[in-house]
C-alpha cells in the first residue's frame, strides 16, 4: 500500500506518468500562458503549438499538488487536435471528473488561466 | 517499507512486548484490591514506577502514570491552573509546544487564565529572554517542551527554569520526544513537572507519566474523579501490563541509551549529508541544537503534497500526525519563519533502534529522485 | 489460589492476548499518521469500534475509545454538564454509583451544579419513581448504572430513559459491570450515554468505551485537549493493540454470551445454595435482580476483617476494589440498610469464564470453615 | 501469599492458632468480664478462674479483628500463673506490641475493660 491509495487511480496516473509534460525544444511558434497562486506555491505554465486553428501539440510545466498536475495533464492530452475554438475550460467539470475535494477549486482555477492564457498569446516569434 | 516516522511513533520493542505478554497472560489482579494477586501487581507497579523515576533521576514515588503525554500535559496544565475571577492565573507557554499543550491553554485562555504564547526564533528554539519578557507577576506556570516533536530542536528548559526559580513560578516540560533520545535528569533541569510518553520510545501506546516534582505536589488537582488510584491524581484501574511495558522500556533505555543515541545520530546525520547536498534544501532548526533522532529538511520549489505523494514506500510526516490530520500547515515550521507553501513542502525524518543503515541510503536515493522529478516538470 | 474477584478484574482471556500480541509486534504505526502503515492501524482501529458496537447494538461511529470506563464515566459528567451561574444543571444519580460516577458528582456540585443522589431500595435497586420525584425543570442528565458492581443488582435502566425522554433529558448508564455480563442494546434501553470496560469481560485494563448516541453528540465536549483523534472528543494517540484487545473481547462476548452466562449463573448459583445453607447468611440484594456473575453475602456474628483475613487462597473482595483501597465500609451495602459491621462482614465473589466448579467447590469450604471456626471463638 | 502477609507474624500465629480460646466446660468457680463495641460489633469475654490470689487459668471467647483476637489471646497466655495484683492491661502497649495501626487503639480498650471486669468480678457460683 502506498500513497496512490489516497488519490483517485486516474489522478495518480496523470499525476505519476504527467503526459506531455516539459518545455518544447524551440519556443518559437509556440503559443505560451502562465498562472500562478502565491499561498500554495502553485504555478502552471502551458505551450500550445497552433496551426490552422488547430492546436497540433501541448507541453506544460507545473509546480503542484497531484491534482494540479493530474488536471494540467488531462487538458493536454484532450486539447491536442482540437481546433482552438471547440476548447474550453470548466474548472467545476475537472473538479468532478477527477474526484478532487472542493479545496482544490482555487488550483483548477489557476489551471484553467494558464490555458486561457496561452490560447489568447500571440506566437512567440524568437 | 521504509518506516523513518519514529517521532509519530515508534515499534515496541520485542523486550518489552514479551514482558507485556507475560503479565497478560499471568492474569495478575487489579493493582488496588487488596489480596494477594492484588499485592503482587501493585509491586509490579512499583518496579515501573522505579524504572521510570530512575531513567529521569528522580523517586519512584512522583510518577504519577497516565494514559499517555497528551493526558500528562493536560493534568500539568489544568491540574494547576484553576481560572478563579479574582486570581488571575497566569500562563506563558511556546508556540511550538505540542496540540496536548496549546489546546489546553486556549481552553484555559477561554475560561479566564491569561495565557502569554513565546514564539521560537529561527533556529527553533525559544529564548530564554523571550519567556522572561512574557513574565508577570501573576505567573503560575511556564510549559516549554524539551524536544520539539517537528524539528527535533532542544529547548533550554534548565535555563527557563533557572530564571523561573528565583521568581516561585512552577515549570512545567513536555518531554515525550526527549525520553530514550537524551540524557534526561530532573534535578539538572530544576523543572517542576515533565511528561512522558512510552510509544515514542520503544514502550506500548496508551501509557504515560507525569512526574511531579515536590514543589508542584502540593498544588495538584487532578482532572478525573473517581477512585483514589494513584495518589487520588489518576482514578481508574492502572493497566499492569502497560505500565510494566512503559518500565521495561525505560529499563532498556537506561542500559542503552548511550548506544541509542549514537545509532541515531549517525543516521541521521548520513540523511541530511545526501540529502542536503541537493540544491534548494535547507534545515528547519538548527542542525547543533537537534535531539538525535528527528531530521527535518525543506526543500525549495516543489509542492509540497506532490512531494509527500511521491515518496512511495517511504513513511515520513510533515507535521506532527496531529496537525497532519487537520491538513493544516506545521504552526511549528511556520514559527520558524516559514510561509505554508514552504512548511508544506517539508519532511520531518526520524529514526528508530531498528533503522538501519541501508533504510537511510533507500530513503535518500527515494526522496532524491521525487524531488528532482517534480522540479523537472516545474517552471524553470 | 481461587480467584473469585472477576468484578474488580478478569484474567485477559487468551485470545484476546494472542491479536494484541501480534499488533505490538506487527509493529503498526500511529493510526492518525497519514501514511500507509497509519492507514492499516486506521482500519484496525475501525474494526474494533464495529465489534464493540455490535456487541450493544450501536453505530461503529458513535463508539469513542477511552482509557476505561472511569474516563468514560468522567467524560459524561464533565463533558455534558458545564457549571454556569444562570444556568442551572441539575443532575440526578444515585448513592450506588461507581466511585468515578460519584466523586465527578461531587466535583459538579461543589463547582456548582445541583446534584440530587437518589438512594436504592433493600433489593438493591434504585426505583424508577425515586428517579421521577427526584426530577426537576432544570434536569439535564440522569445517570444510572445498569448493573452495580459490589451486589450485581441489574438497575431498571430502560424504566428510567422512559421517563426521561419526555422530558428531554439526557440518560446516562455505567455499563462496566453489564457488558460480557448480559444481552445489552443501547436502542431498546433509549439511553443516550454509555460507558464501558474492556478489563472486565476479558479484555485489557487501560482501554473503555463511552458510547454517544445522537441525541448526545450535538452536547458533549471533551474534558481533554490535544490533537484531533476520536472526533476531538478524546485526544492522544489510540493505543492500537489496546483498542483491538477490546474489539476482540467483544467479537469473543458477541458469539458465546449465553454460554457465559449460563455458566456464571451456573456457578453462583450453587455457591449461593452452599453457602446459604449456612445459619446467619444473607443475600445483599435481590436474588432475582442480581447480573449472573456476582454474588454478595453477609455472614452474621463474625467480624469483618477476621472473615477477610481468614480466607486464605481464596481471593474477593469485600466491596469495590477502589472502596476496598481506603478502608471504608461500602457505601453501596449501607444503602442497602446494613450497618458498617454488617457490611464489613459481607463478601463479593465474582466469577468468570475459567472459574470451575471445583473453584466453587473449594471456596465454599474456605468459606464455610472460616465462618464456622469464627462463630466458634465468638461470644455465644 | 496470602492474607497472612497483610499481618505482623506475630499477629497471625496468635489470630489463627488463638491459644486457650473457648469458654469453660464448668463456669463455676470461673470469674467472667465482657465488654463490646457496637459500631465494629466487637464483643470480647473472659474467664478467669482464680484460687488463692493466682490466676490458674484463663478462657475467652472474642468476635473481633485480627489484632483483637491476637489482644485477646496474648493477654491470655501472659495472665496464665500471675498473682492477681501484678496483672495489669496497657492498651497502648498492646497497641506497639501487636504493631498494630493507631485506628485499632479502640479496640484494645474493649480487651482491656474485659480483662478488667473479669478480675474485678464476683466468682461465678453456679
Ligand atoms: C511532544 C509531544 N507531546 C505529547 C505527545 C502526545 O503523546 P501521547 O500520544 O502519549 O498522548 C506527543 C506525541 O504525539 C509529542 O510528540
Ligand atoms: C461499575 C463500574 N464503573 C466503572 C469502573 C471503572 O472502570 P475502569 O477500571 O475501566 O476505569 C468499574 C471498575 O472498577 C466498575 O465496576
Amino acid at each position: 500500500m502506498s500513497a496512490q491509495s489516497r488519490y483517485p487511480e486516474r489522478v495518480w496516473e496523470l499525476f505519476s506518468q504527467a503526459p506531455h509534460a516539459g518545455r518544447p525544444v524551440m519556443e518559437a511558434g509556440w503559443r505560451r500562458g502562465e498562472a500562478a497562486e502565491p499561498l500554495s506555491a502553485t504555478r502552471v505554465r502551458v505551450y500550445l503549438a497552433i496551426a490552422q486553428g488547430c492546436i497540433r501539440d501541448v507541453r506544460y510545466e507545473v509546480r503542484g499538488c497531484p491534482f494540479t498536475v493530474a488536471a494540467v495533464a488531462l487538458l493536454a492530452s484532450r486539447w491536442i487536435g482540437q481546433p482552438t475554438d471547440t476548447v474550453a475550460v470548466d474548472p467545476r467539470g475537472l473538479l468532478s471528473e477527477l474526484t478532487a475535494p472542493v479545496m482544490k477549486l482555487g488550483r483548477m482555477l489557476v489551471v484553467e488561466d494558464a490555458y486561457r492564457r496561452a490560447l489568447q498569446a500571440a506566437d512567440q516569434t524568437a | 517499507m521504509i518506516y523513518l516516522d519514529h517521532a509519530a511513533t515508534t515499534p515496541v520493542d520485542q523486550r518489552v512486548v514479551t514482558e507485556m505478554m507475560a503479565v497478560l497472560e499471568a492474569g495478575y489482579a487489579n493493582p488496588s484490591a487488596v489480596h494477594a494477586a492484588g499485592r503482587l501487581a501493585q509491586s509490579r507497579v512499583a518496579q515501573a514506577r522505579a524504572e521510570v523515576a530512575r531513567l529521569i533521576g528522580a523517586e519512584p514515588g512522583q510518577i504519577l502514570f497516565t494514559s499517555g503525554a497528551t493526558e500528562a500535559d493536560n493534568l500539568a496544565l489544568f491540574g494547576l491552573l484553576r481560572p478563579r475571577p479574582n486570581d488571575p492565573q497566569h500562563l506563558v507557554t511556546s508556540r511550538i509546544e505540542h496540540a496536548a499543550v496549546l489546546d489546553a491553554a486556549r481552553r484555559l485562555q477561554a475560561d479566564g487564565c491569561p495565557v502569554s504564547y513565546v514564539t521560537s526564533d529561527s533556529t527553533g528554539r525559544v529564548s530564554v529572554a523571550a519567556v522572561e519578557a512574557a513574565l508577570r507577576p501573576e505567573t503560575r506556570l511556564v510549559s516549554v517542551m524539551l524536544v520539539n516533536n517537528e524539528t527535533g530542536v532542544v529547548q533550554d528548559v534548565a535555563g527557563i527554569a533557572r530564571i523561573c526559580r528565583p521568581r516561585g513560578i512552577l515549570v512545567h516540560t513536555d518531554a515525550a520526544q526527549a525520553l530514550g533520545h537524551l540524557p534526561i535528569d530532573v534535578r539538572a533541569l530544576d523543572v517542576d513537572l515533565m511528561s512522558l510518553s512510552a510509544h515514542k520510545m520503544g514502550g506500548p501506546a496508551g501509557v504515560g507519566v507525569l512526574w511531579v516534582g515536590e514543589r508542584a505536589a502540593p498544588h495538584l488537582k487532578p482532572i478525573l474523579a473517581g477512585g483514589g488510584q494513584e495518589r487520588g491524581w489518576r482514578p481508574g484501574t492502572v493497566p499492569l501490563h502497560q505500565v510494566v511495558g512503559m518500565g521495561v522500556a525505560c529499563r532498556l533505555s537506561m542500559c542503552q541509551l548511550e548506544a541509542d543515541i549514537d545509532h541515531f545520530r549517525r543516521l541521521t546525520d548520513e540523511l541530511a549529508r545526501r540529502l542536503t547536498s541537493l540544491e534548494g534544501v535547507t534545515r528547519n532548526g538548527a542542525d547543533d541544537l537537534r535531539a538525535p533522532h528527528i531530521l527535518n529538511l525543506a526543500f525549495a520549489a516543489v509542492d509540497g503534497e506532490a512531494l509527500h505523494a511521491s515518496l512511495g514506500e517511504l513513511q515520513v510526516s510533515g507535521g506532527s500526525a496531529c496537525a497532519a490530520e487537520k491538513g493544516e500547515p506545521s504552526y511549528v515550521l511556520r514559527a520558524l519563519g516559514l510561509n505554508d507553501a514552504a512548511a508544506e513542502a517539508s519532511l520531518r525524518l526520524s529514526v528508530g533502534r531498528n533503522t538501519t543503515q541501508f533504510d537511510i541510503e533507500n530513503a535518500a536515493i527515494i526522496v532524491e529522485k521525487a524531488v528532482l522529478r517534480l522540479r523537472d516538470m516545474g517552471p524553470k
